[in-house]
C-alpha cells in the first residue's frame, strides 16, 4: 500500500444543487441513494492530495457551526482548488454559516471549513442525521 | 421634564412589541393610564402594565416626557418607535427597531440594539453605547427614502447595511463595521473609527464615508484622487481621497459631475 | 390497454416544462411511462408510484415510532395547534398549487400566523433586490425568439434546471434566432468549472463571494472609467471584453441563481446585477431573470402578494400584514426563538434550513404535510401524507418568468388520500369553528 | 332573493332622463322592477342622492404587472394594512391595493363594475385568479392586441376577416372582454429597445405602421360587432407636443361606423386622454392642448374618451407602453420593472410622485380637469385616473369634488407652488363650469356603460336592468356649503346594492356579493387558415403548448357572464 500522510486542510465550502441530488430527493430522502448523492464533499484533486486521502474515503468536515462526516470524492466540475462543494441538504446544512445578515437568507455559500480524514466514521442517512442532531428518535 | 420609569416584571414567553413605548404615546397620561397602553406578544394583545411596573406620570407633551426602561428588554421590539420629541433611555440591551422612524428627541440604549434601529430616521439623536445590529439608519424595504436627518452614535460595533439609501444626517461608529455601508446613498455622512469589511459605498450616488481603520477590499468603482487633511471631531489626520461609485449614475452641477467621497486614513 | 396524457406539466423546477407525455393504465390508476422529462422530472412521476409510500397521517411517538391516525384526527390536531399558538409559522407552499395556497392564506389570516415560502432560502434576497431597484425582465419565449447574449451568473442549469437550455436559452431556433446556438454568445460566471461553464464561450471563474465587486466592475467598464488590474480574480482586460460583448448584442439576458442569492452580499449581488441590466439598456436591450427553484415558489409569491401585498415572509400576528425579512423571515424567526408552532407544507426545511434552525422546529408543536418522508417529517410531531400535486391533482402554477400554467392530473392518488387543498379546507373549516367558539 | 324599495331618494338616471326628481326604485330577484311586492324591505333615501352603480371603464387592478407592482413596493403598504373586519379580509396598499381592498374600496364608493384595462393574453390565468379574489364588483379584462404578431402579420396584408377570427379566438382563450391597443407597434419595437412615436413610424421587421394596426383593428372590431369599441392608448404618451399624435390617431376613426347590437355608437375609445393632450417642445414650455383635443372629440360622435385625472399623489405608473416606462425611469431614477411578453406585448412599472410643488405635475392636474369641463357630451367623456397611473382610483371622490366645485379648484390652484404656470399654460382658471350630479351620472354610469356595450345591463335604473345602485349622503335640494362634503359623500356611500344584494351599508361592507366575470364569446365561421397559423406559432415560437395556453378552467372563472356575439354571417 502506497505511503501517504494524513493532514488537515482548510477550504472554502459552498453548497448547491447537483442533478444526482435532484434525482435522489425525488426518489426518497429516507433512501441510501440520497446519502450517496448528497452526503459527499467534492474536492479539487490538489486538495485531496494535500489531505492525503484516497478518493471515496470518509472525512469529517468542521466549521464554526458544527461538524459532519461525509464521503470525499474528486470533483467532476473542477478545477477549483481551495473550494469545496457539498450538495444542498442536511449534510451541508449541519456546518454552513447560518448568519442571515438580517435578510432571512443563511450564508449557504462561503463557509471556511477544515477537513480531516475519518475513515472509520460512518456517513449517516439524511433523516437519521437530522434526527440525531435534533435529539429526536 | 417628567420621568416615567417602566421596569420589566413579567418577561414575555415569546417577544414583545412595545411600539407604544414612546414619549408621544405617553404624553399627557398618568402612570395608571400608561399601564393600560397596549403591547403585543405574538397574536395576543396585552397591556404594558401586565409586563412592566410603571412609575411616574408623563409630561403634558412628548417634549416634556422622559422614559426610562429598566430590566431585561432584550426581547422587546419597537422601543422609541416614531418618537418625535422627549427622551427615551434603555438601561440594558434591546431588540429590533429601537428608535425606528424617529423624527426627533433623544434615545439612548446603554446596551446593544439589534437590527433595524433608527430605520428611516428623519431627525433627533440615537446613541447606542453597546453594539448596533444590521440595517442601522437604513431605509425600509423597497423605499428609496432612507435616513434623512438626525445623528446616530454607536460606541461599539455596527453590523451590515449601515445607512442604506441614506439621504442626510450623520452616523458615527467608534468600533468596527461589517459589510455594506451607505449602499445607494444620495447624501449624508458616515464616520467609522474602527475597521470595516468590504462592499463599502456600493452604488453610492452622493454622500461621504470616512474610515479611520482598515478596509479589506475597496469597491472597483472607487478611484483615488489625492491625499487630504481632514479634521474629524477635533482630531486632524491625513486621508486618501477616493471618488465613486464610478459605475453608478451621478448628478451634474454646473457641468461638474458630483461623485460620492470616500476618505481612508493613511 | 394504456392511454397517453399529453401536454403534462412537470412539477419539479421553475422551468415548468409543459410538453411531457405520460402513459397511464386504462383505469387511470397506474403511471407507466414518462416522455420528454429530464431525469429528475421522470423520477418525480415514477416515485409517486412507489409501493412503500405512506398513505395515512402519522403521529410521532416519544419512542420514535409512528402511530397511524385518521385524516379527521390530523385535521383536529392541526386546527387545535394553530388555534392555541401565539406565533405559528406556516412555511413552504412552493410544491403545491395556487388553490391550496389560497386556502392556506385564509387559515393564516384566521390563525394570525407568519407565512413564508421557500424563497426564504432560495430567491428571497432576489425579491429584496427587486424591491430596492426593480427588474427589467421578459418571458422565456422572448429569450428563445430574440436573445443573442446569454449570461448564466451563479447558476448551473445543467444540474438544477436540466431542460432550460434546450427549451429556452441556448439551443432553440426562435423567430429571430434561426441559427439556434450559433446565433448566441454564452457567458458563465461561477467559481467552479460547472457542466454549464464547460459549454460557455466565456467562463469567468470568479473568486467566491466577490460577485458584487465583479458586477460593479462591469458597470465601471460600461462607463469607461478606471479599473483595478484584477477584480474578484478576473483581469480587467477580460472584464472590459465581457462588457463589450454584452453591449454589442441585440437582446441579452442574465440568468442568475443561488450562487449570488446565497453568497456574501446576497440581495446586493442581485441589486447590482439588475443595475447592470438597467445600465445595459442605455446601449441595447437587456433583461434579467432569477432561476426559480421549486416549480411553484413563484406562484406562492404571487398569491401572497395579491392577497396580503407581500411576496414572502409575511407576518399576520398583529391582525394585519407586515413584511421585513430579518424580522419576519422563517430562518430568523426560528433561530431567534420567536415561534411557538410550526406548520410545514410543500417543502423540506428540515433538509434545507441550517441545522440550528431545524433544532427549533424539533422543539415546537409541529405538523408536516408532505407526500414524502423527509427530514422535516422526521422531526415533526404529525406527518400528513397527501397526493402529489401535478401528478395526482392539478391546479395553477407559475413558471420562473411568472407565466401561469395549469397543472394536469395524470393518475388517481392511492385510495382515500387527500390533496393539499382538500386537507387544508378541512383545517380551515375546523379552525373557523374553534375561533368562533373562542 | 329578497325585495327592496328605495323610497323618496333624489334619483339621477340618464338612461331614463331623470334629473333628481324624488322617485322610488324597486328591486326584485337582482333586477330593477317597476313595483316591489308588499313584503319588500324599505330603504329610506329621503334627502339622499340615488344613482346606478358606477362603471369603471379603465383601471389596472388585476394581473401580472399590477401584482409585480405590489411585490416590488412594500413601502406602498407600510402602515396602511388593515385587519380582518367582519365580512372583510385583510387589505393593504395605497396606489396598488390588494385584491380584497380593491373590491371593497370600489364598492364603498358605489362602483359595481370595473374593467381591467390591459390583460397580456399569455398571463390571462393570472388576471382571472386576481379577478376571482376581488370581491363584489363585476369585472372584465381587455386583452392587448396592438403589438400582437398575428395581428401585425394579418394587417400587413389588410386581412380583416383573419384578424377578426384571431381576435375572436383570443377573446375566447383568455376570457377577454374587448380589443385593447397600447402604443401600437411601439411596444414590439421596444423588444429591440426602440419605439414608434408617430402613427407612421414603421414597426421593426413587421413592415407595418401604427396607423395600419389601429385602422385594421377598428375594422375587425366592427366586423365582429363586439360590445365595446377598439380601446386605444395611442403612441407618444406623456411627451410634450404629443397632442398632434393624438389628433392623428383620432382621425384614423373617420369614416368608420359602429356596427353592433348593443347600442354602442363609437368605434374608438381614447383612454387617459390627459397623458395625450400636451403641447410645448420640452418640460420648460410644457402646456395644455386639452382644447384642441376636446374640440375634435366634441365634433366626432364616433369617439368616446376617458380623462386620466392626476390626483397629486405618490403612485405607481404601470403600462404595456414599455418604452415609456423606460423613458420615465431615466427621468426620475426610481425603480424600474419591465416584462416583455413573447409574441404579444410588454409591461413596465415605475413609481411616480405627482408633487404639487412641481409645475409639470400641476399642469397635468389641470389638463385632466380641463378635458372633463370642456366635454360637450358627458355621455362620451368619462372620469378615470387610469388607476394607478395618474392616481389611485380611491381618489375619485376628490376628482369629483374638483369637477363639481369651481371653489375647490380655485383653492387647489392657489395652493400650488407654481400657480402662475398653471394659469399661463392651461385655461383651467377661465373655466367656471361645475359638473352637475346628472352630468356626473352620465360620466361615471350611463356613459361608460353605453361605451362598453353594457347599456342594457348596468349604468342605469330602468326596470329590467341589474339592480346595481348607490345611495349617497348628498341632498340636491341643499346648496353644498363645503366642497369637502362632496368628497366625503362619494368616498363612503350610504348604501350600495350589487345585483340586488345589499353590499354596503353606512360605508361598511355587509356582503361580499357574488361577483361575476364578464367576457365576450364571439362566434365566427370556421377559419382553417387562422387555426393553422395559431398551431404553427405555438409549435415554433411560444414557450407553452397551445393546449396549455387555451386551458382556462372553471376554477379561474367560477362565475362567468358571457356576452354572446354572432359574426358567423
Amino acid at each position: 500500500m502506497e505511503e501517504y500522510t494524513v493532514a488537515t486542510i482548510q477550504v472554502n465550502l459552498i453548497s448547491g444543487r447537483s442533478i444526482q441530488q435532484g434525482v435522489a430527493i425525488e426518489g426518497g430522502k429516507e433512501k441510501p441513494a440520497y446519502r450517496t448523492a448528497a452526503g459527499i464533499i467534492e474536492l479539487d484533486p490538489s486538495d485531496l492530495k494535500k489531505l492525503g486521502a484516497w478518493k471515496s474515503t470518509n472525512v469529517r468536515v468542521t466549521s464554526d457551526y458544527g461538524n459532519v462526516v461525509v464521503k470525499a470524492i474528486e470533483t467532476t466540475q473542477g478545477p477549483h482548488p481551495g473550494l469545496a462543494f457539498i450538495p444542498m441538504g442536511p449534510w451541508a446544512n449541519t456546518i454552513i454559516n447560518p448568519n442571515t445578515y438580517s435578510t432571512g437568507m443563511p450564508t449557504f455559500k462561503g463557509t471556511p471549513v477544515k477537513v480531516d480524514v475519518a475513515i472509520n466514521e460512518p456517513v449517516l442517512l439524511g433523516i437519521e442525521l437530522v434526527q440525531k442532531s435534533c435529539g429526536v428518535k | 421634564m417628567e420621568t416615567v420609569t417602566i421596569t420589566m416584571k413579567n418577561p414575555p414567553a415569546l417577544y414583545l412589541e412595545a411600539d407604544n413605548v414612546s414619549p408621544d404615546a405617553f404624553a399627557g397620561k398618568t402612570a395608571a393610564q400608561i399601564a393600560e397602553l397596549h403591547v403585543y406578544e405574538g397574536n395576543t394583545t396585552g397591556t404594558l402594565g401586565k409586563y412592566f411596573d410603571v412609575n411616574g406620570n408623563a409630561g403634558a407633551t412628548a417634549a416634556e416626557t422622559k422614559i426610562v426602561v429598566k430590566g431585561d428588554v432584550k426581547k422587546v421590539k419597537y422601543l422609541g418607535f416614531k418618537m418625535s420629541a422627549g427622551e427615551v433611555v434603555v438601561e440594558g440591551s434591546t431588540d429590533l427597531y429601537a428608535g425606528a422612524w424617529m423624527t426627533g428627541g433623544k434615545m439612548t440604549v446603554k446596551g446593544n440594539a439589534e437590527a433595524f434601529a433608527a430605520t428611516a430616521m428623519k431627525g433627533g439623536e440615537l446613541v447606542i453605547e453597546g453594539n448596533a445590529g444590521n440595517y442601522l439608519g437604513a431605509a425600509y424595504r423597497g423605499d428609496w427614502r432612507g435616513m434623512k436627518g438626525g445623528k446616530i452614535l454607536v460606541k461599539g460595533n455596527a453590523g451590515s447595511d449601515l445607512g442604506m439609501y441614506m439621504l442626510g444626517g450623520e452616523i458615527v461608529v467608534n468600533g468596527n463595521v461589517d459589510v455594506h455601508v451607505m449602499t445607494h446613498a444620495e447624501g449624508g455622512r458616515t464616520v467609522i473609527k474602527g475597521n470595516v469589511n468590504s462592499k463599502v459605498g456600493g452604488q453610492l450616488v452622493e454622500g461621504t464615508i470616512i474610515i479611520f481603520g482598515t478596509l479589506d477590499v475597496m469597491m472597483p468603482g472607487y478611484k483615488y484622487v489625492d491625499d487630504v487633511e481632514l479634521e474629524i471631531d477635533g482630531a486632524k489626520a491625513t486621508f486618501a481621497h477616493f471618488i465613486g461609485d464610478t459605475g453608478e449614475r451621478h448628478k451634474k452641477k454646473k457641468g461638474q459631475v458630483i461623485y460620492g467621497n470616500l476618505y481612508k486614513k493613511i | 390497454m394504456t392511454k397517453t396524457v399529453t401536454d403534462v406539466i412537470c412539477p419539479f423546477c421553475g422551468t415548468l416544462c409543459d410538453d411531457l407525455e405520460v402513459v397511464v393504465s386504462d383505469d387511470g390508476k397506474q403511471l407507466l411511462e414518462v416522455y420528454n422529462a429530464c431525469v429528475i422530472g421522470t423520477e418525480k412521476f415514477l416515485h409517486s408510484q412507489s409501493k412503500d409510500r405512506v398513505t395515512r397521517p402519522r403521529l410521532h411517538q416519544p419512542d420514535g415510532t409512528w402511530k397511524e391516525i385518521s385524516y379527521d384526527d390530523a385535521v383536529e390536531y392541526t386546527a387545535q395547534m394553530l388555534a392555541k399558538a401565539k406565533k405559528p409559522l406556516m412555511y413552504g407552499w412552493s410544491s403545491t398549487n395556487c388553490e391550496a395556497q389560497s386556502v392556506g392564506n385564509e387559515i393564516a389570516e384566521m390563525a394570525r400566523a407568519c407565512c413564508d415560502n421557500t424563497a426564504a432560502v432560495c430567491h428571497g434576497t432576489t425579491l429584496i433586490a427587486v424591491q430596492d431597484i426593480g427588474i427589467p425582465s421578459c418571458t422565456l419565449g422572448e429569450i428563445k425568439n430574440r436573445a443573442d447574449r446569454i449570461i448564466f451568473w451563479g447558476c448551473n442549469p445543467a444540474h438544477a434546471h436540466p431542460r432550460h437550455m434546450s427549451r429556452y436559452s441556448i439551443f432553440p431556433r426562435g423567430f429571430f434566432t434561426g441559427k439556434g446556438q450559433m446565433s448566441r454568445k454564452m457567458v458563465v460566471v461561477d467559481p467552479r468549472v460547472t457542466d454549464t461553464a464547460k459549454m460557455a464561450d466565456v467562463h469567468l471563474q470568479i473568486e467566491q463571494g466577490r460577485d458584487y465587486e465583479l458586477l460593479n466592475a462591469l458597470r465601471v467598464a460600461l462607463n469607461n472609467e478606471w479599473l483595478p488590474d484584477v477584480v474578484a480574480g478576473i483581469p480587467k482586460e477580460k472584464i472590459r471584453e465581457v462588457a463589450d460583448m454584452m453591449k454589442s448584442g441585440r437582446f441579452g439576458i442574465i440568468f442568475f441563481g443561488m450562487g449570488v442569492t446565497q453568497s456574501l452580499s446576497k440581495n446586493h449581488n442581485i441589486d447590482e446585477a439588475i443595475a447592470l441590466t438597467k445600465h445595459l439598456n442605455e446601449f441595447t436591450k437587456f433583461s434579467i431573470m432569477p432561476m426559480r427553484g421549486h416549480y411553484n415558489v413563484t406562484g406562492s409569491g404571487e398569491v401572497f402578494a395579491w392577497q396580503f401585498g407581500f411576496p414572502y415572509s409575511v407576518d399576520l400576528t398583529r391582525g394585519f400584514a407586515r413584511y421585513n425579512p430579518g424580522d419576519t423571515s422563517s430562518v430568523d424567526l426560528l433561530i431567534r426563538g420567536e415561534l411557538d408552532a410550526m406548520f410545514t407544507i410543500g417543502s423540506d426545511p428540515g433538509a434545507h434550513f441550517p441545522i440550528s434552525a431545524v433544532k427549533h422546529i424539533a422543539n415546537l408543536p409541529s405538523v408536516c404535510i408532505d407526500p414524502h418522508l423527509t427530514p422535516t417529517s422526521g422531526v415533526s410531531k404529525l406527518h400528513v401524507p397527501v397526493a402529489f400535486n401535478g401528478v395526482e391533482t392539478g391546479g395553477n402554477c407559475y413558471r420562473m418568468d411568472n407565466v401561469p400554467i395549469d397543472c394536469r392530473k395524470v393518475v388517481e392518488p392511492p385510495e382515500g388520500m387527500l390533496t393539499d387543498e382538500q386537507f387544508l379546507i378541512k383545517v380551515r373549516d375546523r379552525l373557523k369553528q374553534l375561533k368562533g367558539a373562542a | 332573493m329578497s325585495e327592496y324599495v328605495i323610497k323618496n331618494g333624489h334619483v339621477f338616471d340618464p338612461v331614463q332622463g331623470i334629473k333628481g326628481d324624488k322617485a322610488d326604485v324597486a328591486i326584485k330577484d337582482g333586477k330593477i322592477v317597476t313595483n316591489a311586492g308588499p313584503g319588500a324591505k324599505v330603504i329610506d333615501a329621503t334627502g339622499k342622492t340615488v344613482m346606478a352603480g358606477a362603471v369603471e371603464i379603465h383601471a389596472h387592478i388585476a394581473g401580472p404587472k399590477v401584482n409585480l407592482g405590489r411585490i416590488y413596493r412594500p413601502e406602498d403598504k407600510l402602515f396602511t394594512c388593515t385587519p380582518t373586519r367582519g365580512m372583510e379580509r385583510m387589505g393593504g396598499g395605497n396606489s396598488i391595493p390588494t385584491t380584497f381592498k380593491t373590491g371593497y374600496e370600489y364598492a364603498k364608493m358605489g362602483y359595481t363594475t370595473a374593467m381591467e384595462a390591459a390583460m397580456p393574453p399569455l398571463f390571462s390565468r393570472h388576471v382571472h385568479e386576481e379577478i376571482r379574489d376581488t370581491p363584489i364588483i363585476d369585472e372584465g379584462a381587455f386583452p392587448v392586441f396592438g403589438n400582437n404578431w398575428f395581428v401585425m402579420e394579418y394587417l400587413k396584408n389588410h386581412e380583416i376577416e383573419n384578424t377578426a377570427a384571431y381576435c375572436a379566438w383570443l377573446l375566447r382563450a383568455t376570457k377577454g372582454y374587448a380589443i385593447k391597443v397600447v402604443n401600437p407597434g411601439g411596444t414590439e419595437a421596444w423588444a429591440w429597445g426602440l419605439n414608434c412615436l408617430s402613427i407612421n413610424d414603421p414597426v421593426p421587421y413587421f413592415d407595418i405602421t401604427p396607423a395600419e394596426i389601429v385602422k385594421g383593428l377598428i375594422e375587425a372590431n366592427e366586423y365582429l360587432g363586439l360590445p365595446h369599441s377598439m380601446h386605444i392608448h395611442p403612441n407618444n404618451l406623456g411627451n410634450p407636443g404629443n397632442y398632434t399624435t393624438t389628433l392623428d390617431t383620432l382621425k384614423l376613426a373617420e369614416g368608420f361606423q359602429a356596427k353592433n347590437k348593443f347600442g354602442r355608437e363609437q368605434v374608438m375609445h381614447l383612454t387617459h386622454t390627459q397623458f395625450h393632450s400636451y403641447g410645448g417642445t420640452n418640460w420648460g414650455d410644457f402646456e395644455s392642448k386639452a382644447k384642441e383635443v376636446m374640440d375634435y372629440v366634441n365634433a366626432n360622435k364616433n369617439i368616446t374618451v376617458d380623462t386620466g385625472n392626476v390626483t397629486l399623489d405618490e403612485t405607481t405608473t404601470m403600462t404595456a407602453d414599455g418604452p415609456f416606462e423606460h423613458h420615465l425611469t431615466e427621468l426620475n431614477h426610481l425603480k424600474w420593472a419591465n416584462c416583455d411578453v413573447e409574441l404579444e406585448t410588454c409591461a413596465g412599472i415605475v413609481p411616480y410622485i405627482y408633487s404639487p410643488s412641481i409645475s409639470v405635475c400641476a399642469i397635468q392636474w389641470a389638463i385632466g380637469l380641463e378635458l372633463a369641463l370642456m366635454a360637450k357630451d358627458p355621455m362620451r367623456c368619462f372620469i378615470t385616473t387610469d388607476h394607478p397611473n395618474a392616481g389611485p382610483f380611491t381618489r375619485y371622490p376628490r376628482v369629483m369634488k374638483w369637477l363639481m366645485s369651481a371653489k375647490a379648484r380655485e383653492a387647489q390652484i392657489n395652493a400650488f407652488k407654481h400657480k402662475d404656470k398653471v394659469l399661463s399654460q392651461t385655461s383651467l382658471g377661465t373655466l367656471d363650469r361645475e359638473i352637475s350630479l346628472y352630468e356626473l351620472a352620465q360620466m361615471t354610469r350611463a356613459g361608460p356603460a353605453k361605451s362598453l356595450g353594457l347599456a342594457s345591463i348596468c349604468g342605469g335604473l330602468k326596470p329590467g336592468m341589474d339592480a346595481d345602485i348607490a345611495i349617497y349622503n348628498i341632498n340636491p335640494d341643499m346648496p353644498i356649503a363645503n366642497p369637502e362634503d362632496i368628497e366625503k359623500a362619494f368616498t363612503r356611500a350610504a348604501c350600495v346594492f350589487k345585483s340586488g344584494v345589499e353590499v354596503v351599508r353606512d360605508g361598511e361592507i355587509v356582503s361580499n356579493g357574488h361577483k361575476r366575470t364578464l367576457w365576450v364569446n364571439a362566434k365566427v365561421k370556421e377559419n382553417p387558415q387562422v387555426m393553422r397559423d395559431i398551431n404553427e406559432k405555438f409549435l415554433k415560437y411560444y414557450s407553452v403548448t397551445q393546449a396549455n395556453y387555451e386551458a382556462l378552467g372553471h376554477h379561474f372563472v367560477p362565475n362567468p357572464y358571457a356576452i354572446e356575439v354572432d359574426a358567423v354571417q
